[in-house]
């Protein structure tokens, strides 16, 4: 027996650690004085990302904890992305917990904890861990979504979101059932390992896993027909959440859907890729359509997420191969458009009272110039139009699918590109072209959250003009997978 | 130096427009001063580059750089005869769109600057790309400054204008930029570079579909009939700037995406569709005229009168000689200039009076004689009477198209007869007469602003028009390789299928005939 | 003969000067610029020159510009004997400066092959192009033989006596500093037009003279009708104007050239009766139709009446509707080798003279009697050119340019005295208020009668002459009627006119005045010319350019002058049975007159009474067969209408934009209606997640 | 001789399972609805037993474990939400929630 | 032989309680039916030669989180749900529709799926335990840790009344 290497789980240690600490620091803070979690949690999430990158060094690089908890390129990639989007939106998040009902000290820890999940997510090579973590994650979204408690939609997308996702943790548990019935094994590595010498029955039976485990994905990135929960749950809950809900959770489940399929099942890729085809067309399509009926911001945004969802499972069909990187890559660029299209609307709010509808952001461009070029950046990022990182990245996306045959999934994607520019645009309209009429005056952006802005933009124009360096670092991550 | 002047002609604007965007908003002539002082710059830069550019058919001030090497990606830039004079007609137009705009817009003048130059910058990103996916980004950039250009300063239905305008334009390039992704796996390229993918042979069967994706997006730019129906709205609902910059240069491209990267790339392809191409051409010059000669506003008759002139140049561009392709340049930077020009005319008239409305106007000629010589001239330049710019570009086009289709060349010179009757039709209207409309009993006829902004138009207009050698002298070496190409691609078709019809009788199973390159 | 003058003093006193400047490749330049330059100045300095006391600088300008063209041109006919020199020095300097270049001289034949009489003399320099593509090369290049000498002349001359008469006319308008300048414009054009060396640069003419008729037509633009006729000349030229390009292009792809010289030489050896050879001559004349408003295009030159007179003098009398003509006989060779372009020339020109001759029978506005008959008189050369008879076409263009200016002019006198009348019904009786007028109007009526021996008669006799030689009977028929009816109409006029008593109002009656010499003067060297100039024998002169089998028998070093011959000879050179020709013809002119004077003059009441008695002939006539009313149907019924209802709001807006906009529309509908399966029942959320995992394992398992 | 048992434990899960899932839609009691959910996990343990006897290897037992666990925090957390929406609406069915929508 | 008698007793106690639990409207039976199952399901997995798991079952579900929802529910008072009145009949035939074809088709698949289990198969508690606590099942165990911690803290801040 070799001694067993821990490195791997130095970030995630760091950031649970974090948590502790910011919880007793709640604890232990006086009633009339403010903890100071913010603080906490941004330096635990640096110096997470900081720990990642010294295991990037060679420090324990490519190790793994008894197999089952890697240090990979691949993980260690989304760990970047992943710390990154967390500190981003520990910058957005003190400004709007102040402004709504939602101030509370467990929320920095619940999303410690929740960033633990997602690290978890993206680590496991093991089909118990991965369970595991994926319910860290959830059960801290699941608690988050219901923290403004004065608000019942925020209650509600509480509600909401734990029954469907316990629901669907059901069938994603008895798809793992089925893997671990055909294989005897919950590592990902045993199961490719056994799975193309298993006797016809067997495969049936793990292609039935398979399905299973694709519901239970498809629910987590909301891709069509297990995205219902999104918009209502995007909706109701708190937007710093919903931020992180469509950044975060997005990156660390396709992270996971990834290496799922990618280690554990590549055998079966024949079977899985055109199902996801059909998924990724569906939610393409139902992602789009359903967004440009609405008016309500965040529902806007949480219906284009699905679209994005769709856009990423293009990818999917040609992985293994190029859509992996591109996924990678889409998910640095569709986080950081994220956290900053949520984080405008939440920056914004003042007196529980957040810009939500159209017309709470018309004039804006007039009379915030710079906020209002910032959402335009996110916008024209979401919509795919250069130079941004959304273009980029959906051109490899694209790409990947063309690459795989899915000529198809590719041109649906750019058609619906379109039919989002419209509602995207009609943001910017509003924004730029309609002349207020009695918007309250939304607060001013803190300091924190304008730093976080900044982040966001400079990250998607930088990566619009120079996506370099980011590419390679997603094609290094994507050959680990291999 | 030299190597360096094309990033420097993108990169000034970009440069300038943050400058602009920096200044207190309150500094509104600072702003006007930096906007103009830099695209007068860069138009200074550009008339060097011209000083320097040699009438030789290669690329010139070419820069080739490694951007993302691992996917094939290049920074490659460069010009040649097909792309020179498009740069210099946008370097031109932008100092002159700044100045017509110098008073009529008084909203968010920091913005509008900052758009105009951003759009420049994209503008000549476009001219000068040579790596497919630096053309689509810029292509596609462009389109956000002229959005809002239009949705902001724009007229009264400027936001459905600005929305129809990105979507419709949206649509086309997306397709586009599927037929790349197909183009870079089909060919099994490793780059996007456009003379390594022009280079590699792609199946006819193949380059057909990837025409057509590329001919969608050019077609809708051009604008060529039946993609056109945005440019009216576009038009009419832009503001002077946005027209003029939207007439004079956008439109342009749609006739340079097909030479510098439909053809080339696709040239089996682009000799099918030829006739296409060539009977819509012609649909277009004399549908346009047509709906141009029943409009009541003016702006949008002009409008239509682009899609009729655009006609012209896709008829050059469809006939594939040199003749009738470097008529299609030429008369693509005539449009440039005389269009633009209409615009300008048209916008002075609306700042002093907001109104388009041809029927709000008549004995002009009395009370403004100098707009109404000036604003006569640039009509006969757009009628193409001989003298003026547009004749020679209209001249070589039909020239040039005789052999490719006499029957199109002569429905075509239907087109003249009708600019010169909506053109006319509509100077008589406006200038002529007794002053009907109190309103304009008193308008001040052109300031010395205005002298600058439409003088050099006019100027240009008939110096294009007597010294065309000194302009098509650099556009025909690049036309003339781009005709080689596809007149060698042609026999080389040509000499396949004889080959296939040899060996078919001989052989008795059917065999499919060797592709090239295998 | 001031050039002369000139000439002589500087060879005296700087002969280097004098060699230099005296030479036929820059003294034909010369007349072509200096209008160009009036124009210039007048139009860019206009509102200095309008703030000048007199205001008399702007005419003044333009008067000399013109005035010095003419001189160029005359000195220009007076030393075409140097061009074989020049020819030689031009042919050695441009060879040195080219194989400097290195370029082969090859392309160069016409300057470089050997003199010989007639050979038409190139001017400009060969190496500057106006446009140069690939194998398309067009030059800087005038054109200089008989038949440019004739026309420049004209225009120069007939353009100066008009420019001087406009001083006078003119002379109390606001704009005549704008007048002037188109002048001076369209002079430049024109001269372009005869003197262009190749097709486009003759196109540049052709386009250019339209453009300033359109400019003086509508020069009194508050007027409506002015623009519209305006307006409808450019356009109606404009369709011509398409046929002419058209088969300047074939004739570019047939013969690889635009050079009118080389177009020549190359037809000369073609096969007659080639089927290109006639679709280019047709298309060209349909150009020739448009700028000589031959029929079916002849509907704007009476509306183009609403111009300055002068204007209609010199435009649409004299020179520019006579392009047309100019045009054909310039290709002549081209159309003499395709019988069916003949035919048509000779049809329509006979048919144009014979309608537009019955049209003026009935008008009663003055200047519009004169325009249709021009539009006649012009049928009548193309008759003479369908005929063969080229020479005899520019014969009768040279002649008509006198005396349909002089009539013209003297219409214009006649207009000036009565203030701006011009229904003729409103005149009378004028023959002793203004007697220099009407002399010379009576001089110029006679002329374009055909009473010998004024000019109208030398020329139109050759013409029926050509119809006989060319045996052509019917034209002939057509011909001498068309000249009887020339006969009638113009005495009607100048009974209507002179004879008879005042008819309009008193107060207009006593404002009747005598024109300032200025306009008199015009008119007086005008109706010399008139009564002279048939003397000329303009055919013989130009004929070698026609390239017909004829050997030419004349030198350039004969000049014009030398050329007076009696046209009973002449007659006799077409053939015996002509003999008696010239009688007849003047007796159907005098027989035009005479019931003209029965008419107007003996029995007032006897037209009324046949107009009653043929009303529906009558009404023919009046509406001018229709062509009007079915052109504005046209135009603005189904062009206008059509365009507006069907291609704009119905195709264009309804359905192309309609369906844009509708995809738009569709999109949104199924947007908003599938939102609303968005329940928010938590429970349907996971019914269909349930579903999805159903169709999610039936398709892994069962489409595998 | 417990391994032929096996077999019929799985169609057992399974069953169970799929009563799980079909209650999920029969009730309309939150707590209801969510103990349904719990009877999925249940038969999603049974499964991990039954192929863990099946194939011999201890992996399903240890899921099973961590399964129970999951189980026991999602609970808490679940019954917290619906404690605390049940104090804003004072109702626990579930087709009551419904202000999110469309 | 026992074994397969005692294993189908125990199977059909677990699907009637489990129906029972479905079908029940009273919210508390439901729970009491719940608990019935889950004990037959220890039965079962002991049957299965899993002693461990079966205590756990007993422990964990039966004792600690079956009485947690009957003491939220005490703590509630619900008894029954409201009135069918609201209920869409479409939903429900749509359900059972759709878990029938759930059932069917992996029922298919798992009957066709036949493994011989081996002889020689220990899952005692020690041989459980000392894979629960091998190297691979470290991070599980951590990460166990933390998501109690979570659903903890997560149980407080919902439940808690405050203010």
């Amino acid at each position: 027996m070799t001694s067993l290497d821990l490195r791997p789980l130095l970030p995630a240690l760091m950031v649970a650690i974090t948590g502790l600490v910011v919880l007793l620091a709640h604890a232990f803070t006086p009633k009339d004085r403010r903890a100071p979690s913010a603080g906490l949690s941004l330096t635990g999430l640096l110096a997470a990302s900081g720990a990642t990158l010294l295991i990037m060094q060679g420090n324990g690089r490519g190790a793994s904890v008894g197999g089952s908890y890697a240090a990979d390129d691949f993980a260690l990639f989304l760990h970047l992305v992943i710390l990154g989007l967390g500190a981003v939106l520990v910058l957005l998040s003190p400004s709007y917990l102040r402004a709504t009902r939602a101030d509370r000290g467990e929320y920095y820890a619940l999303l410690l904890f929740s960033i633990v999940g997602m690290l978890g997510l993206v680590s496991c090579r093991e089909l118990i861990s991965l369970f595991v973590a994926l319910e860290i994650m959830s059960v801290s979204l699941y608690a988050m979504a219901g923290l403004d408690r004065e608000r019942q939609e925020s209650q509600e997308s509480a509600l909401k979101y734990f029954i469907t996702g316990a629901f669907s943790s059901g069938f994603f548990l008895y798809g793992v059932a089925l893997l671990y019935g055909v294989s005897g094994s919950t590592s990902l590595g045993q199961i490719a390992l056994r799975l193309p010498g298993a006797s016809d029955s067997a495969q049936a039976l793990a292609l039935v896993g398979t399905a299973l485990l694709l519901v239970g994905f498809g629910f987590k990135v909301a891709s069509v027909p297990f995205h219902m929960w999104a918009p209502d749950v995007y909706q109701g809950a708190p937007t710093t959440v919903t931020a992180f809900m469509a950044a975060g959770v997005k990156a660390a489940a396709f992270g996971a859907f990834l290496r799922v399929l990618l280690s554990g099942l590549p055998s079966l890729a024949s079977h899985w890729q055109p199902a996801l085809a059909a998924l990724a067309l569906l939610t393409m399509i139902v992602g789009n359509l359903g967004a440009l009926a609405q008016s309500n911001l965040k529902r806007m945004l949480a219906y284009s997420s699905v679209a994005h969802a769709g856009y990423l499972m293009t990818a999917l069909t040609a992985s293994p191969g190029p859509g992996v990187e591109a996924i990678l890559f889409y998910l640095v660029a569709y986080g950081a458009v994220n956290l900053g299209a949520f984080g405008i609307l939440s920056s914004l709010a003042r007196d529980n009272r957040e810009p939500l509808s159209l017309g709470d952001v018309a004039g804006l461009g007039a009379r915030r110039p710079a906020v209002a070029a910032a959402l335009t950046v996110f916008l024209i990022s979401l919509t795919g139009v250069p130079v941004s990182a959304g273009f980029v990245g959906k051109f490899y996306l694209f790409r990947a699918a063309v690459d795989a045959g899915y000529l198809s999934l590719a041109l649906a994607g750019v058609l619906m590109s379109v039919v989002s520019a419209y509602y995207y645009l009609r943001v910017v309209v509003f924004m730029y072209m309609r002349e207020a009429e009695d918007a309250p005056a939304w607060a001013p952006v803190s300091l924190w959250a304008g730093a976080g802005l900044v982040v966001a933009v400079a990250a998607i124009l930088g990566l619009g003009v120079y996506p370099g360096p980011v590419l390679e670092a997603a094609r290094l991550a994507a050959q680990a997978l291999r | 130096m030299s190597q360096s002047i094309l990033s420097a002609l993108v990169l000034l604007p970009v440069l300038g427009a943050i400058f602009v965007a920096v200044t207190p908003r309150e500094n509104v002539r600072t702003q006007k001063l930096l906007a103009m002082g830099m695209s007068l710059v860069v138009f200074g830069l550009s008339l060097w580059m011209l000083s320097e550019f040699q009438p030789i058919s290669g690329m010139q001030f070419e820069v080739n750089r490694s951007w993302l090497p691992q996917y094939g990606i290049s920074y490659h830039i460069g010009v040649d005869g097909l792309s020179l004079w498009l740069i210099i007609l946008s370097t031109f137009l932008t100092p002159i769109s700044l100045l017509a705009s110098w008073n009529s817009i008084d909203q968010r003048v920091r913005e509008f600057n900052v758009f105009m130059l951003l759009l420049e910058a994209g503008m000549i990103g476009v001219f000068v790309s040579l790596d497919l996916f630096l053309f689509y980004i810029f292509w596609e950039a462009m389109l956000i400054p002229m959005y809002f250009l239009i949705g902001i300063w724009g007229h009264e239905r400027r936001i459905y204008a600005a929305v129809k305008f990105f979507l419709y334009t949206m649509a086309g390039s997306v397709l586009m930029l599927v037929a790349f992704l197909v183009l870079y796996k089909a060919t099994g390229s490793t780059t996007f570079d456009l003379a390594a993918l022009a280079r590699s042979p792609v199946p006819p069967a193949l380059q057909m579909w990837l025409f057509a994706a590329f001919a969608i997006a050019f077609a809708i730019k051009v604008p060529m009939f039946p993609f056109h129906t945005w440019l009216p709205d576009a038009h009419v609902e832009a503001p002077t700037a946005g027209s003029v910059i939207l007439a004079g240069v956008l439109l342009k491209m749609g006739g340079y995406g097909f030479l510098r990267l439909a053809i080339p790339l696709f040239p089996d392809a682009a000799l099918r569709f030829a006739p296409w191409i060539g009977v819509l051409a012609v649909i277009g010059i004399i549908y346009g005229a047509l709906v141009s000669l029943v409009q009541p506003d003016m702006k949008k008759l002009v409008a239509y009168s682009s899609v009729s002139h655009l006609g012209f140049v896709m008829l050059g561009i469809a006939s594939f000689t040199t003749t009738g392709v470097v008529g299609a340049v030429y008369q693509m930077l005539n449009h440039g200039i005389s269009t633009g020009a209409l615009f300008l005319c048209v916008g002075m008239l609306y700042d002093r009076r907001h109104t388009r409305l041809i029927s709000e106007f008549g004995g002009l000629k009395i009370v403004m004689p100098w707009f109404s010589a000036l604003f006569l001239g640039i009509c006969l330049s757009s009628m193409a009477v001989p003298g003026f710019n547009g004749f020679v570009g209209e001249f070589l086009i039909l020239v040039g198209s005789w052999s490719f289709s006499w029957r199109l060349v002569a429905l075509a010179s239907l087109g003249v007869i009708l600019a010169a009757a909506y053109l006319l039709w509509m100077v008589q209207r406006v200038l002529y007469g007794e002053v009907t409309n109190e309103k304009n009993r008193s308008l001040p006829d052109l300031s010395l602003r205005e002298w600058v902004v439409l003088g050099p138009l006019l100027a240009l207009a008939l110096f294009m028009g007597v010294a065309s050698p000194l302009f098509t002298r650099s556009i025909e070496p690049s036309v003339n390789a781009l005709v080689l190409k596809v007149e060698s691609q042609q026999r080389a078709t040509a000499a396949a299928a004889a080959r296939a019809a040899e060996a078919k009788p001989a052989a008795a199973a059917p065999s499919q005939p060797v592709e090239e390159g295998k | 003969m001031l050039l002369t003058l000139v000439e002589w003093l500087l060879s005296k006193l700087a002969p280097p000067v004098a060699e230099g400047l005296f030479r036929l490749n820059v003294i034909p330049w010369l007349a072509l610029m200096l209008p160009l330059g009036g124009f210039a100045v007048l139009w860019l300095w206009g509102d200095a020159i309008k703030r000048d006391r007199e205001d008399r600088g702007a005419g003044l300008l333009a008067c000399l510009t013109v005035i010095l063209a003419f001189d160029c041109a005359v000195w220009t006919g007076l030393n075409m004997h140097k061009a074989e020199a020049e020819r030689e020095g031009e042919r050695q300097t441009l060879v040195r400066s080219l194989e400097q270049q290195g370029a082969d001289a090859s392309g160069l034949k016409a300057i470089a092959g050997p003199y010989q009489p007639y050979q038409p003399y190139l001017l400009g320099r060969p190496d500057i192009d106006w446009i140069s593509v690939a194998g398309l090369r067009i030059p800087f290049g005038l054109l200089l033989d008989p038949l440019t000498l004739v026309m420049m002349l004209v225009v120069s001359g007939v353009g100066s006596l008009i420019h001087i008469y406009s001083l006078g006319y003119m002379a109390h308008d606001p704009e005549r500093v704008r007048y002037f300048s188109y002048l001076n414009l369209f002079t430049f054009f024109m001269l372009l037009l005869v003197m262009g060396g190749n097709l486009p640069l003759l196109f540049v003419g052709w386009e250019g003279v339209g453009l300033c008729s359109y400019l003086l037509i509508g020069f009194w633009f508050k007027k409506k009708s002015a623009s519209d006729a305006g307006n409808k000349a450019f356009i109606v030229n404009r369709i011509g104007d398409a046929g002419l390009i058209l088969g300047t292009i074939l004739a570019f792809h047939t013969f690889g050239t635009f050079n009118l010289v080389e177009i020549t030489d190359a037809v000369a050896a073609r096969p007659a009766g080639l089927a290109v050879i006639t679709t280019i001559a047709l298309l060209l004349f349909v150009g020739a139709c448009g700028k000589s408003a031959q029929i079916p295009l002849h509907v704007w030159l009476p509306d183009a009446m609403e111009g300055p007179t002068p204007v209609s003098a010199l435009i649409h009398a004299a020179t520019m509707v006579t392009a047309g003509v100019y045009m054909v006989a310039r290709l002549g060779p081209l159309y003499a080798k395709s019988a069916t372009a003949m035919a048509v020339v000779a049809g329509v020109g006979a048919a144009t003279a014979l309608v537009a001759a019955t049209i003026a029978l009935v008008q009663t506005d003055i200047k519009k009697v004169l325009a249709y008959s021009t539009v006649s008189q012009l049928g009548y050369m193309f008759l003479a050119c369908g005929v063969g008879a080229f020479g005899v076409g520019i014969f009768h263009l040279f002649t008509h340019a006198f005396f349909k200016a002089l009539l013209f002019l003297g219409s214009g006198s006649v207009i000036h005295a009565l203030s701006g009348e011009q229904d003729m019904r409103k005149m009378g009786g004028l023959r002793r208020k203004i007697p220099w007028t009407f002399w010379t109007f009576a001089i110029g009526t006679a002329a374009i009668a055909g009473i010998p021996p004024l000019a109208g008669f030398f020329s139109k006799d050759e013409i029926l002459a050509g119809t006989l030689a060319a045996h052509k009977p019917l034209l002939f028929g057509l011909g001498l009627l068309t000249a009887a009816l020339t006969a009638f109409y113009m005495a009607r006029l100048l009974f209507m006119t002179f004879w008879g008593s005042f008819r309009g109002d008193h107060e207009a009656e006593h404002h009747v005045h005598e024109s300032p010499w200025t306009m008199l003067g015009p008119l007086v060297l005008l109706a010399v010319g008139s009564a002279s100039v048939g003397f000329l024998h303009v055919p013989e002169f130009v004929k070698p350019v026609f390239r017909l089998e004829e050997p030419a028998k004349v030198t350039a070093a004969a000049g014009v002058l030398g050329h007076l011959q009696s046209p009973a000879a002449q007659a006799a050179a077409h053939g015996a049975h002509a003999a008696w020709l010239p009688y007849v013809a003047t007796l159907t002119a005098l027989l035009g007159i005479a019931f003209a004077y029965l008419f107007y003059v003996r029995r007032r009441d006897l037209p009324d009474k046949i107009a009653a008695a043929s009303r529906t002939a009558y009404r023919v006539l009046e509406e001018k067969y229709g062509f009007d009313l079915a052109y504005n149907w046209f135009a603005s019924r189904f062009v206008v209408g059509g365009s507006s209802l069907v291609l704009w709001k119905a195709v264009d807006v309804a359905a192309i934009d309609g369906a844009v906009n509708g995809t738009g529309t569709m999109v949104n509908a199924v947007s908003r209606w599938a939102r609303l399966l968005q329940t928010g029942f938590v429970r349907g959320y996971a019914l269909v997640m349930l579903g999805g995992a159903v169709a999610l394992v039936g398709y892994l398992l069962w489409m595998r | 001789m417990s391994g032929a048992l096996a077999q019929p434990a799985l169609i057992l899960s399974l069953l169970l399972f799929t009563l799980g899932v079909v209650g999920v839609f029969l009730r309309r009691n939150v707590i209801t609805v969510f103990m349904c959910v719990e009877l999925m996990l249940n038969a999603v343990n049974l499964a991990f037993v039954a192929f863990s006897r099946q194939m011999g290897t201890l992996d399903g037992q240890v899921l099973v474990f961590f399964v129970m666990t999951v189980a026991a925090a999602e609970a808490a957390v679940g019954l917290a939400i619906i404690i605390a929406i049940h104090r804003h609406q004072d109702t626990l069915d579930l087709d009551a929630f419904n202000l999110l929508k469309w | 032989m026992i074994d397969t008698v005692v294993f189908y007793l125990f199977a059909a106690l677990a699907v009637g309680s489990a129906l029972v639990v479905v079908g029940q409207r009273n919210a508390m039976y439901s729970a009491f039916a719940l608990i019935v199952t889950l004990g037959s399901l220890s039965a079962i997995f002991g049957l299965l030669g899993s002693p461990f798991i079966a205590a756990l079952q007993v422990v964990v579900y039966a004792g600690a989180i079956m009485v947690l929802f009957l003491f939220v529910l005490m703590l509630l008072n619900v008894k029954r749900e409201d009135s069918d009145a609201t209920q869409s009949p479409g939903l429900r035939g749509a359900a059972i529709l759709l878990g029938g074809a759930l059932a069917f088709q992996v029922g298919v698949v798992l009957w066709g799926y036949r493994v011989t289990a081996p002889a020689g198969f220990d899952a005692s508690t020690v041989q459980v335990a000392r894979e629960l606590f091998s190297a691979r099942f470290l991070y599980v165990f951590e990460a166990t840790s933390i998501l109690i911690l979570a659903a903890l803290v997560g149980a407080v801040v919902l439940a808690r009344r405050e203010r």
